[in-house]
């Protein structure tokens, strides 16, 4: 009886039942060691195997569990329930995005905006692979590296007011995988990229409200990535009409 | 009211059926890898992805420590073939393994050139390290997030092929094969739970490894052995599955894996007295440097097995979640913790409440992969025609009796693109499709999926039978395993088979119902579960991972083989196929010299 | 029933969104420091205009500069250009990345500098005038 | 390659927030504070300020220190108001923002070349 117990509030919503959304409270045991993933999968196989939500690595890699806890976008399977005990936890799906069903957000526009960064190498000219390997230091590597770890977990979006008046905003994940290529050193595509970037939804609507690199659960510091590329689009920009004739 | 009820419905759906080329199921390194070859391949063929999972979320995502393949001069392809063999404790295909280990290196440089941020040597070449069973420093790494920056790399480079369509959330639940040739799968699309028809010339199937069959494993919720269920159940036979590895270093409780990279950049592995216990085990000597194919970098299998001895004398640290042994990383600093395995630093802490510049890591063997899945040839084939097997949810026999660390990223990769190719020329010359049988049996699909709800009186849960079964396989078929034990689990896993036929769930809606994924993984998992124990029961040796106590000699004469199992009505039928050998006999597998 | 169903549920952000979290707030205050620059820098236009304009003007205006509301604005705007000032510089770094010898230069030392330069200017102004 | 202008006023917005971050303080705190208290009296008579104030080097600085940080601030304040959910008039916005921007700039001129 002494088993300590903590309550989980989740957001639920069902489009089939057409109903608005509601909150469910969930007394759930308390284990210092369980993460808000934890605890939810207990409800999932003990109490209510209704509930929805995505989760797959639960070691915070995979990008799919992120909610919004007690209101701040999480990695539910990275914040432990320690960390909010003995108050309740209150858990949603996270916010900006249109949700599909409970803990489920429907997460096409940021599938779709990836895609519209180019996020791959480009090259004017093709190595063949007998040649070996692009030469390139680790300072190179460092360059970009940083951008590189972004798990796809969408935590920046939630995070970020901009993104949530405005949807039609890049948002920060995508920009900083656009960076990710434009600073590494075996690319060439970041004119090609900077179509993209540099409009009002690209990374002109970003007001560096910085909350999204404080969400990033890998510190891809998605906020500077973006400010880094206004320099070089203002650089670009400059280059181009003073020196229209030349070398751009 | 139950909206599976109406079959007519559930008809009318069928009349959109979804046509491609060629269907890759998954979106792992293999699935991705695949899609991308045969689309090279042949431009002009129409290529999709179906996949439970968003890509980047396939598992794949987790793989630490990095990737094999011969770049530098000190090493050879031959060295890398032997490691391979011996690894495996000569259960590999030999020509298999051969292809692999040739075609490795420009795989890898592949990824390289698609932008994989590999770490590299201060001259700006591919950087390489030391892993566990290899002679020769020869794993490629990207610090030690391998798996994700492959994966990502290979997702994102996918982006760019316009004729690459993808089927993100949509769960595969079964092969259609009609006329002796695989023509497609029916899918239930997540979103709004409706159950599809998509057809192809050509499926390949990439769905992974099946982890999940245990209790304690690093695998992620999604490694439920899906696609080796559903070759299983086509008639493929599924091949060598009584191999199965135990990674020696998991975190205690969550299972979450500390990389063999911990090792290869020259971590310990020590019991509680601080005593390198592995040089008791055959696997010395105990140098202060890391000394390959030695010690803590040994294979897996051995590794894993010597923790086992160290236990029962009482040589262990106890834990809450079980003995460990502790994993040292401290003598090699902060500065090379961080820039080498950061990951690990940070998963440690994170989850063990620890950090490993300071304080060693406790660890325990975890069950990490399957050497075994749907047989399939040299290039991916399987003996069905059209469909076709890669990655880990294949067996293609590069692993045999024990996988070497590092191989199976790589593996991904070769046979992906082999499977891909041969996939794209196979969809070239088969053109006709028997649309109305398949429609046929896709609506009986949908029909059987639609009555797995237990509405007809349904009482048993599915989390209490997944319970069971991962606790089955846990005491049945372990790191060691013997007949009493084995026959039990087959009993076990035969009583849940019943009882899920009168599974009941809660949630009898459509739109994302996750209950029902995890009901029809649960059924793939207790066909993997069964071929795994029966197929370890009939083999009466031991050998690499799979340790007999009843039977602990190799026997060569009996089985120099890959067991074969089959589905049937009732217990899997076994059967044996000749391994290939060719230039590497069978020999004592040696380490530590 | 049967009929397939993906009917997402839409949220929208309330106007007084920047008053739901603490980090928003302080977002909107760093924002709106720039109207109580703006504000100062008319005056300031118009204290210029003045000293042209004679000394009555000036000596006038300055009066007005001394009375309490504009005395409290002035107050109330230092505040927020000191805001302005530290939010700016611990952002200064985000854009800019310095390498000396192929490391980067951590962000503090970026920030760092900025403080000094800022000490420096201020100090040379104040000596300036005063 | 298709021009977006927001570079031009991203730059002067940037120009603007540096010099305000350097100077706002100190500037506020002698004119707004320390003149309008009367401290110092000798250091803020007309004549003083007259001189000070004409000498080229101080009409540039003073036409720097107000016009760029009036772009500065014109462009916060215009997605200011576009964050507070004026999405509608965006352009209307956007030029009566750094239209009074330019006008500043414009009379600052004026004021320091007649000075
Ligand atoms: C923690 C960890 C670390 C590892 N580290 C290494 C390492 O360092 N080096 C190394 O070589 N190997 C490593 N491995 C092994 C290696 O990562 C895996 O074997 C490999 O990634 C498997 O890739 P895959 O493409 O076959 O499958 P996965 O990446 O698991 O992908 C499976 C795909 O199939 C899809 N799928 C499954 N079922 C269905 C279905 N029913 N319908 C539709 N789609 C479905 C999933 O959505 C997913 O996209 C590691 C494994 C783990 C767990
Ligand atoms: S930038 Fe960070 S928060 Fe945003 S999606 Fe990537 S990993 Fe997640
Ligand atoms: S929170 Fe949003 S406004 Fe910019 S700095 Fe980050 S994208
Ligand atoms: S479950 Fe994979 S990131 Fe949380």
């Amino acid at each position: 009886m002494a088993e300590p117990t903590i309550a989980l509030e989740i957001f639920r919503y069902h489009p089939e039942q057409g109903e608005a959304p509601s909150f469910r409270r969930y007394e759930i045991p308390y284990r210092e060691d369980w993460v808000v993933l934890d605890g939810i999968n207990y409800i999932k196989d003990q109490i209510d195997g209704t509930l929805a939500y995505r989760w797959s690595c639960r070691m915070g890699v995979c990008g799919s569990c992120g909610m919004m806890i007690n209101g701040t976008p999480r990695l539910s399977c990275a914040a432990f329930l320690r960390e909010y005990f003995p108050n309740p936890v209150r858990v949603e799906p996270l916010a900006h995005f249109p949700v599909e069903r409970d803990l489920v957000i429907v997460m096409d526009d940021f599938m779709h905006k990836l895609r519209e960064v180019k996020p791959w190498l480009i090259r004017g000219q093709e190595t063949p692979l007998s040649e070996g390997e692009y030469r390139q230091t680790p300072a190179e590597v460092d360059e970009y590296k940083q951008y590189s770890m972004c798990i796809n977990c969408m935590l920046c979006y939630a995070a970020c007011p901009v993104y949530g008046l405005e949807p039609r905003f890049l948002g920060p994940a995508a920009i900083a995988l656009a960076q990710r290529y434009n600073l590494d050193s075996r690319d060439e595509g970041r004119r090609e990229r900077q179509e993209v970037l540099n409009t009002e939804e690209g990374i002109w609507d970003c007001t560096l409200v910085g909350e999204c690199t404080t969400a990033c659960p890998v510190h891809v510091d998605p906020a500077g990535s973006i400010q880094r590329a206004k320099v070089t689009a203002t650089v670009d920009w400059y280059k181009d009409v003073l020196l229209p004739w030349g070398k751009r | 009211m139950n909206p599976w009820q109406n079959t007519n419905s559930a008809a009318d759906q069928m009349h959109e059926m979804l046509e491609h080329d060629i269907l890759v199921i998954g979106g792992g390194a293999a699935g991705l890898r695949a899609a991308i070859a045969a689309v090279q391949t042949n431009p002009r063929l129409n290529v999709a992805i179906v996949s439970k999972v968003y890509p980047m979320r396939s598992h794949t995502v987790s793989a630490e420590g990095g990737a094999a393949a011969v770049i530098k001069s000190n090493d050879s392809l031959e060295e890398h073939i032997n490691d391979t063999i011996t690894g495996s404790d000569w259960l590999a295909d030999q020509d298999v393994v051969e292809a692999f280990v040739r075609e490795a290196p420009d795989e890898l440089l592949q990824l390289e050139h698609w932008g994989c941020p590999w770490s590299r040597e201060p001259d700006g070449s591919i950087a390489v390290r030391p892993f566990g069973g290899m002679t020769i420093e020869r794993t490629w790494f990207a610090a030690d997030k391998v798996g994700f920056h492959l994966l990502h790399t290979l997702f994102q480079t996918s982006l760019k092929f316009e004729s690459l369509t993808r089927y993100d959330e949509w769960f595969a639940t079964k092969l259609l094969v009609e006329n002796g040739r695989c023509q497609g799968v029916s899918a239930i699309e997540l979103r709004t739970g409706e159950v599809r028809l998509l057809l192809a010339k050509a499926v390949i199937l990439c769905t992974g490894g099946a982890g999940r069959i245990y209790p304690f494993t690093t695998n992620g919720a999604i490694k439920t052995g899906d696609g080796m269920a559903m070759a299983y159940r086509a008639g493929v036979p599924l091949k060598d599955m009584e191999f199965v590895q135990y990674h020696p270093t998991g975190l205690p409780g969550t299972g979450i894996l500390i990389t063999e990279a911990a090792r290869g950049e020259g971590g310990i592995l020590v019991n509680k007295d601080g005593y390198r216990y592995l040089q008791d085990y055959g696997m010395g000597p105990p140098d202060p440097w890391p000394r390959l194919r030695a010690m803590e970098l040994g294979p897996r299998d051995k590794i894993s097995q010597a923790f086992v001895h160290e236990m029962r004398k009482g040589r262990t640290i106890a834990g809450p979640y079980g003995d460990v042994v502790h994993l040292d990383v401290r003598h090699l600093g902060e500065t090379k913790i961080d820039t080498k395995i950061p990951f690990v630093r940070e998963l440690a802490h994170r989850y063990a409440g620890i950090d490993p510049v300071h304080e060693p890591i406790p660890v325990r063997p975890v069950v990490h992969y399957m050497m075994g899945g749907v047989h399939t040839d040299i290039n991916g084939a399987t003996p069905i025609a059209g469909l076709y097997a890669a990655g880990e949810s294949a067996c293609v026999s590069i692993n045999g009796a024990n996988r070497l660390g590092s191989n199976s990223l790589t593996e991904c990769l070769v046979f992906g693109a082999r499977a891909g190719r041969h996939a794209a020329a196979f969809a070239a010359h088969h053109r006709s499709l028997d649309r109305a049988a398949l429609a046929a049996q896709a609506r009986d699909e949908a029909k059987r999926v639609a009555g797995l709800d237990g509405t007809d009186g349904g009482t048993e849960r599915i989390a209490m039978l997944r319970t069971e079964m991962t606790r089955a396989m846990e005491e049945g078929t372990g790191i060691y395993r013997d007949e009493g034990s084995l026959s039990k689990a087959c009993d076990v896993l035969r009583t849940l088979r019943d009882r899920f036929a009168r599974i009941r769930l809660d949630d009898r809606t459509r739109s994302f119902n996750t209950e029902l994924i995890a009901a029809l993984e649960l059924e793939c998992m207790l066909d993997v579960a069964e071929a795994v124990a029966h197929s370890a029961l009939a083999r009466t040796e031991s050998r690499g991972s799979h340790q007999r106590t009843d039977h602990p000699k190799r026997d060569d004469a009996r089985f120099l083989k890959h067991t074969l199992a089959y589905s049937t009505d009732g217990a899997p039928r076994i059967d044996y196929l000749d391994v290939v050998i060719t230039r590497w006999p069978p020999a004592e597998r040696v380490y530590g010299r | 029933m049967g009929e397939a169903v993906s009917r997402p549920y839409r949220r929208t952000m309330p106007a007084t969104w920047w008053l739901t979290n603490r980090a928003y707030f302080l977002f909107m205050v760093r924002e709106l420091t720039s109207v109580f620059i703006a504000i100062y820098l008319v005056l300031l236009l118009v204290l210029i205009s003045k000293v042209a304009a004679g000394r009555e003007a000036y000596e006038a205006y300055l009066t007005f500069l001394g009375t309490p509301a504009v005395l409290a604005f002035h107050v109330l705007a230092l505040a927020a250009a000191l805001y302005h000032s530290i939010t700016w510089f611990n952002l200064a770094p985000k854009g800019l990345v310095v390498r000396v010898r192929e490391r980067r230069v951590p962000d503090a030392i970026i920030a760092g500098s900025n403080y000094l330069a800022w000490i420096a200017v201020s100090a040379l102004l104040w000596w300036v005038v005063l | 390659m298709r021009h977006s202008s927001e570079p031009i006023w991203w730059s002067l917005f940037a120009a603007g927030g540096v010099v305000a971050a350097l100077v706002a303080p100190v500037q506020i705190a002698l004119t707004g504070i320390a003149a309008a208290l009367g401290w110092a009296d000798d250091a803020f008579t007309h004549a003083r300020v007259l001189a000070l104030v004409s000498h080229p080097i101080s009409r540039l600085y003073l036409f720097v220190l107000i016009s760029l940080p009036l772009f500065h601030s014109a462009h916060r304040f215009r997605f200011t108001l576009i964050d507070l959910g004026l999405k509608q008039g965006r352009g209307l916005v956007a030029v009566l923002c750094y239209g009074a921007a330019v006008a500043g700039t414009i009379l600052a001129a004026l004021v320091l070349i007649r000075l």
